[in-house]
């Protein structure tokens, strides 16, 4: 029987909070279960994040972290389990499972793609105003028409684009097509698209992968500042020990679609079926 | 065994990318490329493969000399014919294929059918994990399954240089340890040579034999490993370590950061 | 690429027309477009509405394909339900045209809405397939259907009257025609400057992740089928008043093809090049014949393989067009633009 | 309009043509056209019509309707009087703005209803109806079965999809069955057929014994190949555009039987009225019987327009109008036995009523009946 | 109407849906080596007949060795198309390389009618024809040749699709050109082969429909009736043309057996969708893999 991971484990969490007094949970994934034909993705899966951490899932190459965060946003559609998002503290719960992908994103939750997922014929700025998508009105007649609400409309959410064009420092490269840019700034334009949401939950998968260091710091400030200055709840899969050892408030180990692990960076790192599933004696 | 000479690249007809690039690799030597995104490592690759062409690249300026025979003008297939072979970012794998109809695309060159099965049970050998696979399509593979099976195509076609861009991107730690292994078993048992392009420095850096690093379309700084792992920048932009040799916390946010001088 | 150019609020850099050349250039379009109908010929006239008309079908369809990524060969058929609809609707009801030619183009865009359905599952040429169903559909009612349509028989509709005055000739309907087409034209550029054109562009770069940042992607597929066929009913319901006369034989397989033609050789995705494409569709058959006619009397001998050799040149003029600029006639078109941007410093 | 006097006597006259050379019916197409060029180039070694020169305007049009209107409004407007149509499609389309245009016009389309002047003022038909020839047909199988006691035709009728292919059933057909007392009734074949073995095997099941096509010869080829193949007992019956030569060449054998629609003689009769094209031909290394039919169709056609622009001639200004005029004047006009008596009245634009038909016999059309006329609606006993 | 009917329109359509494969054999090897619908199929099967008509009825060839000379010229022409028009669009958008078949479309008809005219020919009489009965429908030895060349391309290009370096080769290609040219696969080589094959298939197509329909330009039509087949089936799978075929021409067959005016032409198409309902890339196709 595999270690669970979080909340889910009633026993675990009374214990824990007689230590310190626990965030409320934000997402709850609950004994998800998830196949392709013969390959079981997922296999009764259970973990759960609180409210503004930040969480990383770690395991080897066809683990089944991407499922996972497919079956989270939607686009994926479990076989067994639940899992449930809680926007704030004090909100109702949403069930996600069977909600389709553009109404999770609808509840607040953005993410970033292991291969970037850009819309590669448009400029920077219609990627990001795109991520305005949710919070704007227009229909086909007012946009056909643009004259009126709909011009005041796009210059407001343009407003809100500029703010995270300025946060995450892109701002020459506004007018370009994406798909002309070096790999690292469109990995930096999908995080500035997530965040054009205005998520309360940010998925990103693999976002430093083929970065250099200097790049990945970079990436590692940005993605604390959204955390600690935005107060943004973050689910980070990553494959860089050093990224999430230093960044993740708690870690989950998967492994063939199951997770083995769970705790803060250090007590994963120590765990041997982690090592011996995951890590290697690296150094 | 290849050289390149004051080359320059320039993509529909107007970016100018590589600006007068100039690297060697040694016969049975692994070389290391890094540089940071955007520098211009994958078009250097493509203007040794003769991958540019289909994506509007030209070499415009300078030489690519490989076996002292210039081959920039040639198509790219009669490239891989005489004995180069790249392994593409991001795969690239042939998603409606099997594993195993992936690896015999990769013999495509190699005429006789004996060495092909040879040729594939070796690669068996180093990767088992793609045998299991057996008939589902490569393109439900995980990403590090389709990483071996771009590397395994490569062997398949039993080049004399070996063009590896970012092979380890996505793996996870013990496999990038497995794939430098390989390589660098590759590079021991078969004799081949291997450009590698890597992001992940600290590992390149091991099993190389010399070393580039290039930044803007240009090499700024080459040298041995040991020279290369010596210089400040290298240490703090590349490696990721502090100026004692101490690992850097991500944490540690600084937005004020000293600039590179690429002084050695 | 516009470096040096610099604006001070959102507004104006996100206008339409942003470059003092940009403008020059519309007005004098504008003015070209007013001028024309005083210095053209009938025979110019007729061609030039035929281009409006078409350009209107053309904006239509590359919504659809251009922009949102669904390929259509239903094009004749939309344009025939917006054809019959407004002609039976003047012909049955006495509707008067500026009511009945939109009223068509909305029952289009339903059909347009029926037909999409199928893109909740399939994509690219396997829903091609759905819309050329609806194409043998269609033409399968048009001509079935007596009762409506008066199956296989033309629909004689009578010409529009405005203001007192009877549409009837080419000049006056080219009145109608252009203000109509630039009003579509207009449109089209604005809906791609805003929410719903972004949506749909975004849906056929990566439908996936369009559908994580919170586009209902059925939804706009539907919606970019409804808006395209609510524009090739309009220029359908427009030809059939145009032409006083609506039959089958106009909105076959073949007419859905050309339709194709004219916006990828035009420009897939491009509002001008709808524009280039239907002008390319309608004057090169026109400009072959006259080529040809004048062939007839200088070299009588010609004239048995005179229409193959016109037939051949039309095929070849698009395989032409496509090896030498596979990105359409609105990419050549940015060229030059980009060229006299520069120029006179253009290296 | 077009219509706009030509001032000077020696001005050429314009004439109008669309024919189709490589669309759909170019088959037929390419042959009328041939003979119409060749009658106005002779006509005009000859000295064109009352000393002008007659400038015949054509092109192709693909039997595309957008392309017709479009040739038309160049050839209007570069003068043409008169102009000469095609398929029933472009005839359709064009019925209201030759009116508006008052340019008098003939095209190869024998709809019933375009030889009412209320309903297409300036359509001339030089041809017998689809209707008509659907009415003598069945009359002539009438008449064979009373003759011969066998059993009552019981037709099915065949057609092209399309306004030409439903023409003759509902412009009377339908009606004329009923009063004549037998059964008929109308089974489409789909364009692009390459097999109608299920088609013809439920007519023969629902007890239909003869089939009267109104298509052209390509898909009727088929029809009669797939039932020797099927070995159906069936009769089997052509209107005029599969009356041709090119279903003898299609079908071979299995055409053998079929009934044919004449109406312009084919050649090889000795018909006096094909005797100038056949001169021509031969003038130029070529012979009617190799081009055949359709062009003693082409070449009739032209010579009854030209006839009617000489009387227009003759009465003043040639004129669309005028050219109109000279039309309704045609009273009997003989075509030298290529078709029957033209005759046009103002209330009548359908030129011609009768017809012979013919049967396949040995590769060949063999006459079975003298000229029959058609016997209108309501007329019949 | 009785059992010996419903036998007969079955065995009609069965041997119909034959032909109909025998064509769409030619779009599946474009498609699978290039991702490309061929709009110019009709004019290849025009094509093969005229050529078969010219050598074996114009210049007297016997037939064995007219037909010979027919597929070899074929694949030529096939050869030309792909060198001329279609190797300088390698890499452009698919949608730019379906357009251009458009263009050839027009072309290759211009062609067609500057050599022979338009009238069309009746086709050389060499196919056995006769028909033999089957549990009491009738069907023609033409037909039943059809469904053995069906059966006999259906072996052969399963195996070389699944078992040559050239087959495997070509659908990496159609899955991305640029990593295929890295492997050293010669793209232009390998579409020049798939088109070579795809004008030979069209060209044994073309005589087998001019033998039924006639040299004439008819045969054009059937280039488009078949798309329907070619989706059923999946566009990428021999195995699935031959299956499409079948069904769309029992489709045909019963419809055409059991209603009037015409339905036959639309209601492949209407079950066509209901399939794809069920199965979004026909019955045989590969699917689009979608992975984030
Ligand atoms: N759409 C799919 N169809 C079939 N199999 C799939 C699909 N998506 C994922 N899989 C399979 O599920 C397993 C888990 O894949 P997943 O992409 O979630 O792994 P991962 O943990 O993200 O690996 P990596 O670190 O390589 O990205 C793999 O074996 C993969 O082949
Ligand atoms: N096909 C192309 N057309 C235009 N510009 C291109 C093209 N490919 C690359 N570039 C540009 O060339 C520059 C170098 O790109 P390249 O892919 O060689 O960099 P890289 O060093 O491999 O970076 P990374 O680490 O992100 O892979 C980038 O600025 C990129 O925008
Ligand atoms: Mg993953
Ligand atoms: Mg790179």
């Amino acid at each position: 029987m595999a270690e669970r991971c979080g909340a889910y484990n009633r026993a675990a969490v009374a214990q824990a909070q007689a230590q310190e007094p626990l965030a409320s949970t934000c997402l709850e994934v609950n004994g998800v279960t998830l196949s392709f034909g013969g390959v079981h993705a997922l296999d009764d899966v259970a973990l759960d994040v609180r409210h503004g951490e930040v969480f990383a899932i770690i395991g080897p190459n066809g683990a089944g972290k991407t499922s996972l965060l497919n079956s989270i946003s939607g686009l994926y559609r479990p076989q067994q389990g639940s899992i449930t998002y809680t926007p704030a503290p004090e909100a109702a719960p949403v069930s996600l499972v069977g909600r389709a992908p553009h109404k999770v994103a609808q509840v607040g939750i953005a993410r970033s793609f292991q291969n970037i997922e850009l819309f590669r014929g448009m400029t920077v700025l219609e990627n990001l105003m795109l991520g305005r998508h949710i919070h704007m009105r227009g229909n086909v007649l007012s946009c056909g028409v643009y004259w009126g609400p709909q011009r005041r409309e796009e210059i407001r959410h343009r407003a809100a684009v500029e703010d995270v064009i300025d946060f995450l420092e892109i701002e020459n490269l506004r007018h370009q097509a994406v798909g002309t840019l070096a790999y690292g700034l469109q990995k930096r334009v999908e995080l500035a698209r997530a965040l054009a949401l205005d998520p309360k939950l940010l998925l990103l998968d693999e976002p430093m992968a083929g970065m250099n260091v200097e790049e990945k710091e970079d990436m590692a400030r940005f993605v604390l500042d959204v955390n600690e200055e935005w107060g943004v709840t973050t689910v980070l899969i990553e494959h860089d020990m050093g990224v999430v050892m230093d960044l993740s408030d708690r870690v989950a180990v998967l492994d063939f679609g199951r997770s083995i692990a769970c705790g803060t960076p250090d007590e994963v790192r120590a765990d041997p079926a982690v090592i011996h599933a995951y890590l290697g004696d690296a150094e | 065994m290849l050289s390149l000479n004051n080359v320059e690249v320039i993509y529909n007809d107007v970016i100018l990318v590589l600006k007068g690039l100039s690297l060697k690799v040694e016969q049975g030597q692994i070389a290391a490329l890094l540089g940071t995104n955007g520098a211009g490592k994958s078009t250097t690759l493509k203007a040794i493969s003769g991958l540019l062409h289909p994506e509007d690249g030209e070499v415009t300026d300078g030489n690519v000399e490989f076996e002292g025979i210039q081959i920039d003008k040639l198509p790219a297939e009669d490239i891989v014919r005489r004995g180069i072979f790249q392994v593409m970012e991001g795969r690239r794998v042939f998603e409606h294929l099997t594993p195993q109809e992936n690896l015999l695309a990769g013999a495509y060159t190699a005429r006789d059918k004996g060495g092909t099965d040879e040729a594939l049970e070796r690669v068996y050998g180093y990767f088992p994990r793609l045998k299991e696979r057996g008939n589902s399509m490569a393109g439900f593979l995980s990403g590090g399954e389709q990483q071996m099976l771009a590397i395994g195509r490569a062997l398949m076609a039993r080049p004399k240089l070996m063009l590896l861009d970012e092979p380890s991107l996505g793996l996870a730690p013990l496999l990038v340890q497995e794939i430098f292994e390989i390589i660098q078993r590759i590079n021991r048992e078969e004799g081949t040579t291997i450009l590698l392009v890597e992001q992940n420095a600290t590992r390149a850096l091991k099993i190389a034999h010399y070393g580039y690093i290039m930044e803007g379309g240009r090499v700024v700084l080459e040298g041995t490993p040991a020279e290369l792992q010596d210089n400040a920048d290298v240490k703090e932009f590349y490696l990721g370590l502090t100026q004692v040799g101490q690992r850097k916390s991500y944490r540690d946010v600084k937005h004020y950061r000293r600039r590179k001088r690429w002084l050695s | 690429m516009e470096s040096g150019i610099f604006f001070s609020d959102y507004r104006s850099d996100m206008a339409l027309r942003r470059m003092p050349l940009q403008k020059v250039r519309t007005g004098l379009l504008l003015v070209g477009l007013v001028v024309f109908p005083f210095l053209a010929t009938p025979y110019w006239l007729n061609l030039a509405n035929q281009i409006a008309i078409a350009t209107i079908g053309a904006i239509g369809l590359n919504i659809l394909v251009g922009y949102t990524g669904q390929i259509s060969l239903g094009q004749g058929a939309f344009m025939a339900v917006g054809a019959y609809g407004s002609g039976l609707l003047t012909v049955r009801l006495d509707v008067p045209f500026y009511f009945s030619i939109p009223a068509a183009a909305l029952i289009t865009a339903v059909a347009g809405l029926v037909v999409g359905l199928p893109s909740l599952r399939l994509k690219g040429l396997y829903l091609a397939v759905a819309t050329l169903a609806a194409q043998q559909i269609v033409e399968f009612v048009v001509t079935h259907w007596d009762g409506l349509t008066g199956g296989t028989e033309a629909l004689v509709v009578p010409a529009p009257e405005l203001f007192g005055a009877r549409m009837n000739t080419d000049g006056r309907f080219y009145w109608i025609l252009v203000v109509v087409a630039l009003a579509v034209a207009l449109f089209a550029a604005n809906l791609f400057r805003s929410r719903v054109g972004r949506a749909w562009v975004a849906i056929r770069d990566q439908d996936i992740a369009a559908s994580a940042i919170g586009v209902n992607v059925f939804g706009y597929k539907l919606l970019a089928f409804a808006t395209s066929s609510f524009l090739v009913g309009l220029s359908g319901a427009l030809l059939a008043h145009y032409r006083s006369i609506v039959t089958w034989e106009r909105f076959t397989i073949e007419v859905s093809i050309s339709y194709l033609a004219m916006i990828i050789i035009g420009g897939l995705g491009t509002i001008s090049g709808s524009f280039f494409g239907a002008s390319l569709i309608v004057l090169l058959p026109a400009m072959i014949n006259t080529l040809g006619r004048s062939l007839q009397d200088t070299a009588p001998w010609a004239a048995t393989v005179l229409p193959y050799v016109q037939q051949g040149v039309f095929g070849l003029v698009i395989i032409l067009f496509l090896v030498l600029e596979p990105e359409g006639l609105a990419k050549l078109w940015r060229n030059v633009k980009d060229y006299f941007r520069v120029w006179p410093f253009s290296y | 309009g077009g219509g706009d006097p030509v001032s000077e006597a020696d001005a050429p006259i314009t004439i109008g043509a669309i024919f189709d050379l490589t669309g759909a019916t170019s088959d037929v197409g390419t042959l009328y056209a041939e003979a119409i060029r060749d009658y106005y180039d002779r006509l005009n070694e000859l000295g064109g019509i009352a000393g002008r020169e007659v400038d015949l305007l054509w092109n192709d049009y693909g039997y595309d309707v957008a392309k017709a209107e479009q040739l038309y409004s160049e050839y209007v407007q570069a003068g043409a009087v008169m102009f000469m149509g095609w398929g029933t499609g472009d005839t359709e389309a064009l019925r209201g703005r030759i009116a508006a245009d008052r340019i008098p016009f003939v095209s190869a389309s024998f709809s019933h209803v375009l030889g009412d002047p209320s309903e297409a003022p300036f359509n001339f038909l030089v041809g017998t109806t689809y209707s008509d020839q659907l009415f003598i047909l069945l009359d002539y199988l009438i008449e064979e079965a009373e003759a011969s006691g066998g059993e009552m035709p019981n037709v099915a009728l065949m057609h092209h999809p399309s306004p030409f292919g439903l023409s003759p059933w509902r412009q009377g057909g339908e009606d004329y069955a009923k009063e004549r007392g037998i059964e008929m009734s109308p089974h489409e074949m789909a364009r692009g057929n390459t097999d109608f073995s299920a088609t013809l095997t439920r007519i023969a099941e629902s007890g239909a014994n003869t089939v009267v096509f109104q298509n052209t010869s390509g898909p009727v080829s088929i029809a009669v190949k797939n039932a020797r193949d099927l070995g159906l007992d069936l009769r089997f019956a052509c209107l005029n555009y599969c009356s041709n030569e090119v279903l003898l060449d299609l079908a071979g054998d299995a055409a053998e039987g079929v009934l044919a629609s004449i109406i312009y003689s084919p050649p090889g009769e000795g018909i006096d009225g094909l005797n100038e094209a056949a001169e021509y031909l031969a003038s130029k290394g070529g012979s009617i019987d190799e081009e055949g039919l359709l062009y003693g169709q082409g070449w009739a056609v032209a010579s009854l327009v030209t006839e009617a622009i000489e009387r227009a001639a003759a009465a003043g200004e040639v004129t669309g109008d005028s050219i109109f005029a000279a039309f309704e004047t045609f009273d009997g006009w003989d075509t030298g036995g290529v078709t029957a008596p033209v005759t046009f009245t103002s209330t009548d634009h359908r030129g011609v009523k009768g017809m012979r038909i013919f049967e396949i016999r040995e590769g060949k059309f063999q006459p079975v009946t003298e000229m029959r006329m058609a016997s209108t609606l309501g007329a019949a006993e | 109407m009785g059992s010996d009917v419903f036998l007969q329109l079955t065995v009609s359509g069965l041997s119909n849906g034959m032909v109909y494969a025998l064509v769409a054999v030619g779009f599946v090897v474009i498609f699978k080596a290039s991702d490309v619908i061929n709009f110019a199929q009709g004019e290849f099967l025009l094509f093969g007949a005229y050529l078969a008509f010219a050598f074996i009825a114009q210049f007297g060839l016997p037939w064995s060795l007219g037909v010979l000379a027919t597929l070899l010229t074929a694949a030529m022409i096939g050869l030309i198309v792909e060198r001329l028009v279609l190797r300088p669009l390698i890499g452009e958008p698919v949608i730019s390389m379906i357009m251009v078949t458009i263009g050839l479309s027009s072309l290759l008809r211009a062609v067609v009618n500057g050599i022979w005219g338009v009238r069309p020919k009746a086709f050389p009489n060499f196919i056995p024809s006769g028909e033999v009965e089957f549990l009491g429908a009738i069907v023609g030895i033409d037909r039943l040749l059809v469904i053995a060349i069906a059966a006999i391309l259906l072996t052969v290009l399963t195996l070389f699709f699944r078992h040559t370096r050239d087959g495997i080769a070509m659908r990496a290609i159609a899955d991305d050109q640029q990593a295929a040219l890295s492997m050293g696969i010669s793209i232009k080589r390998v579409l020049a082969v798939a088109w070579a094959m795809a004008a030979i298939t069209a060209a044994v197509a073309g005589i087998m429909l001019a033998n039924t329909v006639g040299v004439s330009h008819d045969i054009i039509f059937i280039g488009l009736r078949v798309f329907p087949v070619v989706i059923l089936g999946g566009l990428d799978s021999v195995p699935g043309a031959i299956v499409g075929g079948g069904v769309i021409g029992l489709l045909e067959s019963y419809t055409a057996g059991y209603t009037t005016s015409g339905l036959e032409l639309i209601v492949p198409y209407i079950v066509l969708i209901l399939v794809l309902m069920v199965r979004p890339y026909g019955l045989f196709g590969k699917e689009i893999i979608e992975r984030v």
